[in-house]
């Protein structure tokens, strides 16, 4: 059994208006010393298998296809035995 | 009776409640920028539906921390009347003014549809113009309008009635087919319908002004009172 | 990729214009009109405003020949969007524009920024917004890409339309193999405003300020406009560079802002356009040439998001949420208050010049000085060489459907996703905010009433690639002749028409002869119904690996209602109403539902249309209306009189019982220009004098939800209930 | 300067839509060795600020304040000098 933590965000010169509506409010709320917002999403999945190559190409093949969009996201990952 | 309808940046049914207000019902009903602090001479205030700030975060997440939701909340605390209307709702969640949260919808998809409700709780100052259990068809319009509460919560508005108006076909997920609460106080409301999408024969039919109706009343009411 | 900025000449040599769509001859030119070897930046702005998508260069002889003007018109083609008069002082400002190719690469910001191009263009005229349609074509739906496409596509226009305030109260849906690899993805935007507050897109009056207002620039969507001109292959479906994400949120702030400036400040403002295609330097230099002006614009000061962009990248950037202003100079902190108010920066970036040349600066130097009008109108226009497609000489031989249970054909017909309920689809958009939806999603036309008048206008979207593939200049007719019949149907008057014109390759004969062919028919049939073309757009290349789509002009057409007493829907009202045919029905199944549903494809001629005759029939049924004879009107179109009766039970589930003296088969024919109309009891003889013996009667509406229908050779039976439930389930049931 | 790791959830006891959702959609695409799915938000803030103790306490105050809504999500951080 493994578990992946994944990581999406945007690629950066893709425009992120969350994040950007995010560093507004903050500002406003007086946190002036937030330099920089980062927002995305992360993902924990829990896979049943034995062999981590396999499991690791499966949530490869999984983010390509469903949690990140290749267009304008990248991910990331760790994977761990639990 | 005078209302304040509150514009967020990004609201997009504050000038729908204005015209539903004030041309349909004769309620006289000014738009108020939140960048502003006060609501002195008010008496009533409607944050409108639409997406504040984007609702970027999570739906009234931002818009809880402009300069008017402090008059909001003073407002409220010294009874004045609060009507948060889907976004308007959302918002007051955010901001503590009502209890529970608004999730994404089970289906995941914005919906725009008419939604038959049933009047629940005809005892508060937003719902005495109809009869108890009354079934009155409001349109939804909005992604985020699953309520969620804890069961000690859920149990608690219950226990309380505050609930005033409940889906008969739960479009969304909402816990208890909610549609609308009210605070424990009942001069705080929240519901996902909208109301002055409904108050014209030539748009589908004039439901909504209950809502309008009813508050305008009781404002009057106690007008009589403090008068008497 | 392209920061590697070669000189003059090594551009000369190294010809790197040629990765942008730009050709040796038009370079050669472009170097005559300027009078030195370009820079990069020169020639980067060249290919850009050079391409299809900003020059027109190989549609503009197509779109010369529209016809554009009657007394209505206040604004044709040539500004942001058109503006025709509906009365009370107020025009209707409306326009449509293709996003095909963003939408096939990255299908939610595609669409989602497609829709937010649009409004730009209907608020750059001072316009308020009122409402926004969609027209999509999508490959079947037994292809898993395809279904993605179209949840996506949905998403991304519910998503920015939504959030932006904007109702989506209409559109099309449409299902051919032919769109599998290109999808379209057409959007109309229509607002309102008073005739005398109609802004142009000028920089005039030599010292005036250039404003920069919205969302800053960044490496987004680089030369897109060379990208959407660009056909596809599998090569090069991994270019993503054209991906741009929406920001429906300042948009909103934007609409708002520019309003008020256009409203309040009309004295201080020269112009206004938005930052479409070719992003700022199309906005900045045809502001420029529209007015004779010259311009000057100093890079350093427009608002950049990414640190070490060029000129070129900030030129051809393709960011959203941009609008260029022209404001009277000495009034700049005026309105850059305003839009404070609203949170957004407005930033003079340079000023009208009294010569007519276009000069950048960056980082102290000139990067850009060339003559206006090199970028604007001396752009090329080439005669395109056209030539009949082979395929309209050897036509497939005339079909007939051969009906042996007519009513299992029935319910089969009313689960194609074609003519199935698309309410999945648009029951995902706000149609109601801003409440004037009269009429919502669902019917012929949208109606909406516009507040503070008596007055209501009515919209469609409509588009027939089958039949202009089968035959271009009727197909262009009966695009045009259906919108016309949508928005009789609710009660309107048609008053003018935008179009989209998504088509292949016009470097190929073939394809430009479908392109000028069927331009041709919409101009005929523009005239007959009295429906100038007061803007519209053009999508080339759609094609995948060689491959072109049909054929498809999409229409956008605004109609008024002068009374909301005459406001008109499908829906069977009554039992007992009377039930009418308006129009003949003879065997038309070239290109018809029926034949694509039992053959899987589409063939054959199409027969020519009476466009006269249908104009008058129009004008009838319209006045029938008027005069308050009709409960219910539907046009009938896309899977003939059966299918459009199915409709009309639904919303009330009725019934009928008729009689039509007809072969069962041709109940599925869709011969043009027809209607179905109930009418009360009570107004028979009225109503069959107003028509002119142009009605037949064929039964009456039952309060039993039952079909029976008896055709010439057999009787259709058929329970509403199930009908209903396959015109329903045709798209849910095909996306799980 | 100080990078915070943000990490927001729903509580167990809430039923996360988009969560299912993912599960469904990763069960129809062949992937049923995923046992579980958690799908959250992640976010980076930069921070000036010298005294780590402060920091932490002003990411807090955005976390219940903004950027998590405690009535149904929790979140949990990692805060690291840079
Ligand atoms: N993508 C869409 N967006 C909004 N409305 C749509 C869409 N597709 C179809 N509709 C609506 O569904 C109804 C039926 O569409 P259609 O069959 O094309 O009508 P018609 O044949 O009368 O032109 C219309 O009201 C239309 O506006
Ligand atoms: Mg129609």
């Amino acid at each position: 059994m493994y578990k992946a933590k994944i990581y999406v965000n945007y690629k950066p010169s893709v425009l992120d208006p969350k994040a950007e509506a995010i560093k507004t409010a903050l500002t406003r709320m007086d946190h002036q010393n937030v330099q920089d917002v980062l927002y995305g999403k992360y993902f924990e999945l829990t896979l049943d298998g034995t062999d981590e190559a396999a499991v690791r190409d499966q949530v490869e093949s999984i983010c390509d296809q469903l949690l990140a969009n290749v267009n304008m996201e990248t991910y990331r990952f760790d994977l761990e035995a639990v | 009776m005078r209302a304040a309808v509150i514009t967020f940046p990004g609201s997009n049914c504050d000038t729908d409640l204005q015209w539903a207000l004030q041309q349909i019902c004769g309620i006289p009903a000014d738009l108020i920028p939140a960048s502003q602090d006060s609501l002195a001479g008010y008496d009533a205030v409607f944050l409108p539906g639409g997406f504040s700030y984007g609702d970027y975060l999570r739906s009234g997440a931002i818009a809880r921390f402009s300069p008017i939701m402090g008059a909001v909340k003073q407002f409220a605390a010294a009874g004045g009347y609060v009507i948060g209307i889907c976004n308007g709702f959302q918002i007051l969640t955010e901001a503590g003014l009502l209890p529970g949260a608004l999730q994404w919808n089970t289906s995941l998809h914005f919906i725009c549809a008419p939604a038959t409700l049933t009047v629940v709780n005809t005892a508060t100052a937003f719902s005495n113009q109809y009869t108890e259990n009354q079934a009155i068809t409001l349109p939804i319009a909005h992604g985020e309008g699953n309520y969620y509460a804890d069961p000690v919560t859920l149990a608690d508005l219950e226990a309380h009635h505050q609930v005033v108006f409940r889906y008969r076909e739960n479009p969304n997920g909402s816990l208890n087919d909610i549609a609308g609460i009210t605070n424990r106080a009942g001069n705080v409301l929240g519901m996902m319908p909208h109301p002055e999408r409904r108050v014209e024969a030539l748009l589908g039919g004039t439901d909504g002004q209950g809502v309008f109706n009813s508050l305008a009343h009781t404002v009057k009411e106690a007008a009589v009172h403090v008068a008497g | 990729m392209l920061q590697v900025e070669l000189s003059p000449e090594e551009i000369r040599t190294a010809k790197p214009y040629r990765q942008w769509d730009m050709t040796d001859a038009e370079y050669a030119r472009f170097t005559d009109l300027i009078g030195h070897l370009p820079t990069f930046t020169e020639v980067g702005l060249a290919s850009g405003m050079w391409s299809e998508h900003c020059a027109y260069k190989y549609s503009k002889p197509v779109l010369r020949r529209f016809w554009t003007k009657n007394e209505n018109v206040v604004m044709g083609p040539g500004e942001g969007a058109g503006a025709i008069r509906i009365g009370d002082g107020k025009v209707v400002v409306f326009k449509a524009e293709s996003h095909n190719h963003p939408s096939a690469v990255e299908p939610y910001e595609g669409a989602a920024t497609g829709v937010g191009g649009i409004i730009r263009d209907i608020f750059s005229m001072g316009a308020k917004p009122i409402a926004v349609l969609d027209s999509l074509r999508f490959g079947e739906l037994d292809n898993p890409r395809t279904r993605q496409l179209l949840d996506q596509i949905v998403a991304g226009i519910a998503g920015y339309g939504n959030a932006i305030g904007i109702p989506t109260v209409g559109g099309e849906t449409a299902f051919d193999p032919t769109y599998a690899r290109n999808p379209l993805v057409n959007a109309m935007c229509v607002g309102i405003m008073d005739e005398d507050q109609l802004q142009k897109g000028r920089a005039a009056g030599v010292g005036n300020a250039i404003l920069y207002v919205g969302a800053k620039t960044g490496r987004d969507g680089i030369n897109g406009a060379s990208f959407a001109s660009g056909t596809f292959s599998d090569s090069e479906a991994a270019d993503r560079s054209a991906v741009q994400v929406g920001d429906p949120f300042m948009e909103k702030l934007l609409v708002d802002a520019c309003l008020e400036v256009t409203n309040d400040h009309q004295d201080i403002l020269v112009g206004m356009q938005d930052m479409g295609a070719a992003g700022l330097v199309s906005s900045s230099v045809e502001m420029a040439g529209k007015a004779d002006s010259g311009m000057q614009l100093d890079l350093d000061l427009v608002p950049q998001r990414e640190p070490g962009m060029t000129p070129f990248e900030i030129m051809l950037s393709e960011s959203q949420e941009r609008m260029l202003l022209c404001v009277a100079a000495g009034h700049e902190d005026e309105i850059s208050a305003i839009f404070a108010r609203y949170g957004l920066d407005a930033v003079v970036i340079g000023r009208v010049t009294a010569s007519h040349q276009y000069i950048l600066t960056h980082h102290g130097e000139t990067v850009c000085d060339i003559p206006v009008s090199s970028l604007t109108s001396d752009a090329p226009v080439y005669q395109q060489e056209s030539r009949r497609p082979a395929r309209l000489d050897s036509p497939a031989a005339p079909w007939q459907p051969a009906i042996t249970d007519p009513t299992a054909a029935w319910l089969t017909l009313m689960n194609q996703p074609t003519i199935a309920s698309k309410a999945s689809l648009y029951g995902r958009y706000d149609a109601q905010v801003q409440t004037n939806t009269v009429v919502l999603p669902g019917s012929d036309a949208a109606v909406l009433r516009i507040k503070g008048t008596q007055r209501a206008i009515a919209v469609t979207t409509d588009s027939a690639g089958r039949f202009v593939y089968l035959d271009p200049a009727i197909g262009g007719q009966r695009t045009v002749a259906e919108a016309a019949a949508n928005l009789v149907a609710s009660g309107a008057a048609p008053l003018g028409i935008t179009d989209c014109l998504n088509y292949g390759d016009p470097t190929k004969p073939e394809i430009f002869y479908e392109l000028a062919t069927s331009a041709a028919g919409i101009t005929a049939a523009t005239k007959v119904f009295n429906t100038p073309v007061i803007s519209g757009n053009v999508s080339l290349y759609n094609e995948t690996n060689g491959t072109a789509i049909y054929p498809t002009p999409m229409v956008g057409m605004v109609g008024v209602i002068d009374d909301l007493t005459t406001i008109t829907t499908p829906a069977f009202k009554q039992p007992d109403d009377l039930v009418y045919l308006v129009g003949e029905t003879t065997a038309d199944f070239s290109g018809s539902e029926v034949q694509k549903m039992l053959t899987g494809t589409i063939g054959g001629t199409l027969p020519a249309l009476p466009l006269t005759a249908i104009k008058d029939r129009q004008d009838h049924v319209l006045r029938a209306i008027r005069t308050h004879l009709v409960s219910a009107v539907h046009d009938i179109s896309e899977g003939g009189l059966l299918a459009a009766l199915a409709e009309m039970a639904f919303p009330n589930m009725l019934g009928a019982a008729l009689k039509i003296n007809v072969p069962a088969a041709w109940l599925f024919s869709e011969t043009p220009g027809r209607f179905l109309i109930t009418v009360a009891p009570a107004h028979q003889q009225a109503f069959e004098a107003a028509l002119g013996g142009a009605a037949a009667l064929l039964g009456t509406v039952t309060a039993a939800p039952q079909f029976t229908i008896a055709a010439a050779d057999a009787t259709f039976l058929a329970a509403v209930p199930d009908l209903h439930k396959a015109w329903e389930e045709g798209i849910p049931c095909r996306l799980n």
